[in-house]
């Protein structure tokens, strides 16, 4: 059994740990512990509880408190609950995305906010199954934004950002662990490069986190139908410059780009995609999936149909291709 | 567990109340009762002076037999039927989820009975005995918690939103603290109709923090607005004790910064608890604004869910945060039984009386179940409805 | 001399303010008093300060307040500072824009956000002259986004916001006056309904508030230039569907989209309607003009060369045409 | 005006301090003015017992005299600098903008006369008075507040954001309040590295409310940062009165509600301020928690910008929310000439030197016009850069 996510990250955040003895992590419920087998971590325990703190239920201070901590040279991680990752929203759009740039680079905020994000499930509703927030501080100038699919991206992404002058804003969604086996060891997944996971021909389709998994079962599928896509996965959001190298090689190739996501139509990260291409590449065909403009209903009837699946993606490409 | 366990329960708890003083005609005993600590404020903070003056069994005194009983069925009533959805829960299968209140039901009592039916309520993640004691609809809340089509919501919301605006319930609300802010509001609201209502917003001892009870106590404080802040001290969020994160033992001295009246009471003590309330309820009837009570009590489940308990057993057990001993201790002062004693001393329920209440509510929650089970579910498209008041969104899939 | 988009709004909440006793209004500094030749508006004088009524520096409160009266039928317009605009986000995202579908069409909040918003204006800087934050708000279920460009479409987009029965967020550019007189008594511009304000063949340039200025100056010199532009104010910016009908009309006529926005680039609001034309017309050529993605700087020097001028979209517009 | 009408107006405002004692051997005058309520805390809130004991005068007289001449000189240094923003300000073509300190200098000097080098400041949009308190160079801050490019943040920033990291000084804010919770954070960071600095976080009296206080006060508190808050309260946020916003009077008593030590001082008395910082500091150093000092104050200026302001003439009269009597009543109880009056009382400085130091700071204020006036304006593409450490971010133009 390959180490979750989570186990992933707090591996990442425990060397990082160990390399600065000054890396701080506020956080509020979330414990900073984990199991992997007979291994365990558990970063109060390792750390002491000043350089691991929980908080009252208070977002702002986990990360109004990183970011004071982070100007004086303690570098630091605030990590929020999903349903609250837009009450900090104002601290990371006019204070960490501006500093740098309002003090003409005289100070900076090297901090990490480390953002739970919430699943399409049924049964939590309107305020706990809300997803695609990725893309509210992806617009935020100053920020870097990288989002990882799986435990191995999770981990080298964590470290890059942790060890970045920069803020970055890590968004971990809810998914299952895939892809390849997580070393031990420190090691760097760069910010601002996409991976290609799928090369392909007839069609572009790029998406990340939760849509990945949707994504490879319906290359799958796509294949036997005799289909060949080619499947991007973004990693990072911010900024977006080199990720878009790669994602404007590949609709070059194919004329067609599909993008899939679980944030809501409008605005949702691959919006500013499909902007880009749009701009850069003529004559492309463009098909954006990805939930209704609409709050996540409790009931599943109601959600299961409105979020995206490896179905209603297979069916948007074949239409594509086929016309 | 059904009605019988639990009505075997209560029996048993009796005992408890063992040092409850005997048959001393009621209103005598209830002034004792405020003596021996029972019905009574632990203290005031701040502008208390006025408060203090208020003699608390005053408001107990008042309340009529028909009243009281109502209080017990009305505790009952929340204890049952969320020892239902545990057990329904545990059983499988269940469609929702749930933040259980069980423990904490004399606070929603108590300060409902102090409320008139138009008055308002802003509700928590943990407000289905809020709700109750409101007069909520047991039917439509268990059809709701299981995302109906006829729920009170019409399965959109479950447990964290259900909403009754004909009883004044504005609604749970899945955002802690957000509560006091929206009470706070509809409060500045009645102002402005110039009606005599009050709002009560309820919260956790984590609601305290964050934004919304900042905003909400400077501005109920500074335009003297009819707003009541509840404060449901239960020592934990989530996992976290007060202790940790908070530089202060009492969370009601919060409210002094403000210029608020703060008090604290024993929140599995009914009568403390509605005496605070209903002082508070005329002081903000009368334009004397806003007060903050902290109710001291404990939640005999997990935060969510229903991990550490079994069908047919109350109280969540060997949960790491919180050690089963402590949970026992506050079982044994569980108000229900607690308050049942009193009434029967107070001769102002038999015995009899108490239990054919117990089967009634039994069978009351029985009928719930059995209700919200018949309900059809949601219909796909209408996730896409009630976006906006007309109309429904694109689905954009092809 | 004509009213002023200040004057014109407050007109049309005093004519709402006397229809609905209950209507009250919560500001913080901004006073809701405004002159015009001989005459004067004073809210708080004619309706008194339960009415109109200051606060303290506090954005949660006038928005999270105007929420909660909304909720039981005193309806209310929460106005707050431009430099706030993102502090009461998550009220508007997780409780104003969500309660009528959480509730199953129970309760709502039929309130009215006053955003003030900001040019990118010099010697202001990084947190004083941030403009395009309409685009957070369009992205939220459950809200409408209306931004006028002249005074007579700000009195009639407030009166219709005011009376909508859905949280509505009205967002106020500092822009001078121009358009239409603004007649004395009530009248409505319906939500959701772009506007043509020049009829045009070669290429189609979408703005809002104060690019408005901008378009109108370029539209002119590319008529003399001899390329007939077809600019359309979209006036709302969510829901966009209808504006989306206007908007792809021309685009279908003209094969050619050019935007023009004073927000940053990526996620500014005119990338989800590229994104839409893109989907729905094939073989269009775009082009987004926007504000770099960058924090605003106070010297003139830098940020005059950063925002978008006439001269920009002339240039960019010639391109296009000419190739 | 220049630096001779200010020097005059010093002069003629002496007689102001008339009514201070004569020639009393300066450790008894010092006893004696706290006896008589200059240097002495108006009171303190909640846990102050322990302040208390901490008698006023320890800390004022300890003040060598070679502090007392600095804190005068600083207090004169921000009064002409900012004065003389004004003044090029209404001549016309200035290239920047301002909320004038003027009238609240006792507050920043006395504050910052009770740190350390190393010690940490976060300031807010009236900050250039804290700025210079701390150190702050003139020339490289007038070259920031005209937009140059060799300005403390390369012309980028502006009045609102100057900060040099090398004195401690993190920053103006133009958001209001910010300045609490990035204080606090920092000061959360200094016990993570171990080390004995204290930060202080200036504030208005609007910086109390909205989100950023809370949850500074409530993390202050709750893990005992070295944490000052100093809350200048000047009674108004723009034209808005407290008394109209808050349910207080006296904003300090906030930090009660957090179990945090409260105290108000006269903010017009430099030595006053400087004894209530130098017992938060000492206090916060020692690991005894943070403090809020409110301040009270008032400004002579409008909030912002020079609106019934002239050329050569201090204060800002004829404003419609404030009466002209009330700003004269304030400039009556001018900081500086009444610091300067008990300084020449107690022999700390002469008239000559007094006027010395005066025609020194005249000059070095000229100075740093010049050197403004003569510096670079940034190039339009430096706008790209800085917004990520490495790099520029693409204009999108063509
Ligand atoms: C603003 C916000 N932060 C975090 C959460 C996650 N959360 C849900 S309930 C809860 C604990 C609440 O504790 P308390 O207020 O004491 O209420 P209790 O659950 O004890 O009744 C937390 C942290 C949330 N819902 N909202
Ligand atoms: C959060 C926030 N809200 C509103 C503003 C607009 N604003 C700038 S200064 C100010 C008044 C501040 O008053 P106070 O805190 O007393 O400081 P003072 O100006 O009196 O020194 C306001 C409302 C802001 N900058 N930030
Ligand atoms: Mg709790
Ligand atoms: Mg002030």
């Amino acid at each position: 059994m390959s180490k979750s996510m989570s186990y992933a990250i707090l591996e990442a955040i425990q060397g990082e740990m160990r390399r600065d003895k000054l890396l701080t992590l506020l956080y509020e419920y979330q414990q900073p512990a984990a199991r992997w087998g007979n291994r365990t971590i558990n970063l109060e325990k390792e750390f002491g509880r000043w350089r691991a703190r929980f908080s009252a239920i208070d977002e702002n201070w986990i990360v109004g408190g990183a970011l004071g901590m982070s100007m004086i040279g303690v570098r630091a991680i605030a990590h929020i609950p999903s349903m609250t990752t837009l009450i900090p929203y104002e601290l990371m759009f006019n204070h960490a995305g501006k500093l740098r740039h309002m003090t003409g680079g005289q100070a900076a905020f090297p901090m990490v906010l480390w953002a739970d994000m919430q699943g399409r499930s049924p049964f939590q509703a309107g305020q706990h199954a809300d997803a695609g927030l990725e893309s509210c501080y992806a617009r935020l100038a100053g920020l870097k934004v990288v989002i990882p699919s799986n435990p191995y991206d999770a981990k080298g992404l964590m470290i890059s950002a942790i060890r970045d002058v920069d803020p970055v804003v890590f968004c971990q969604y809810p998914v299952p662990a895939s892809g390849p086996d997580v070393p031990d060891e420190p090691y760097i997944v760069p910010i601002g490069q996409a991976v290609v996971r799928t090369q392909g021909k007839d069609i572009t389709i790029v998406g990340y986190a939760r849509q990945t998994l949707e994504i490879a079962k319906a290359v799958e599928q796509l294949k036997q139908r005799g289909i060949s896509a080619e499947f991007i996965d973004p990693r990072t959001l911010a900024p977006l410059e080199q990720v878009m190298v790669t994602i404007i090689k590949s609709v070059k190739k194919t004329g067609k780009l599909l993008t899939s996501d679980d944030g809501s139509y409008s605005f949702c990260n691959c919006t500013e995609i499909i902007a880009r291409v749009a701009e850069a590449v003529p004559g492309v065909t463009f098909k954006r999936l990805a939930f209704p403009d609409a709050p996540p209903p409790g009931a599943p009837e109601m959600i299961n149909y409105m979020r995206v699946s490896a179905a209603d993606i297979v069916a948007a490409a074949e239409k594509m291709v086929r016309g | 567990m059904n009605g019988q366990g639990r009505d075997n329960e209560n029996k048993a708890a009796l005992s408890i109340g063992a040092q409850d003083p005997k048959g001393i005609p009621r209103r005598t005993f209830i002034q004792g009762l405020s003596a021996i600590g029972i019905g009574s404020i632990f203290f005031s903070t701040g502008l208390a002076k006025e408060a203090k003056a208020q003699s608390v069994s005053t408001y107990i005194d008042s309340l009529s037999t028909k009243q009281l009983r109502t209080m017990y069925t009305e505790m009952l009533k929340i204890r049952l039927w969320e020892t239902k959805i545990k057990d329904l829960a545990l059983k499988g299968g269940f469609r929702g989820v749930a933040h259980l209140y069980v423990g904490e039901e004399a606070i929603a009592v108590g300060v409902c009975s102090a409320l008139r039916r138009d008055d308002y309520i802003a509700s928590t993640h943990r407000g289905h005995g809020h709700l109750i004691a409101k007069g909520g609809d047991l039917n439509l809340m268990l059809a709701e918690i299981t995302h109906k089509a006829t729920g009170y919501c019409k399965g959109y919301g479950g447990s964290l939103h259900i909403t009754d605006m004909g009883l004044g319930i504005l609604g749970m609300n899945g955002i802690v603290g957000a509560s006091h802010l929206f009470g706070a509001g509809a409060a500045y609201g009645i102002k402005v109709k110039g009606a005599d209502q009050v709002v009560v917003s309820f919260g956790g001892d984590g609601s305290i923090q964050g934004s919304f009870f900042t905003s909400a106590a400077n501005s109920a404080a500074a335009y003297k607005l009819p707003w009541i802040s509840i404060i449901e001290n239960n020592q934990f969020q989530i996992w976290v004790r007060c202790s940790d994160v908070y530089g202060v033992r009492d969370l009601a001295r919060r409210a002094d910064g403000y210029g608020i009246e703060g008090r604290v009471v024993d929140g599995n003590d009914v009568l403390a608890v509605y005496d605070a309330a209903k002082y508070a309820v005329e002081k903000a009837r009368a334009g004397g604004g806003p007060t903050v009570i902290e109710c001291k009590t404990y939640r005999w489940y997990d935060h969510y869910g229903f991990r550490g308990s079994k069908i047919g057993r109350d109280g969540a057990f060997g949960l790491g945060y919180r050690s089963d001993r402590e949970l026992r201790e506050w079982m044994a002062k569980d108000p229900i039984p607690r308050f049942r004693r009193f009434l029967v001393n107070e001769k102002v329920l038999t015995e009899e009386l108490a239990d054919e209440i117990v089967a009634e509510v039994t069978k009351a929650v029985e009928d719930a179940a059995a209700f919200a089970k018949a309900q059809p579910v949601p219909k796909p498209e209408d996730g896409l409805s009630n976006v906006f008041a007309e109309g429904a969104v694109p689905l954009h899939k092809n």
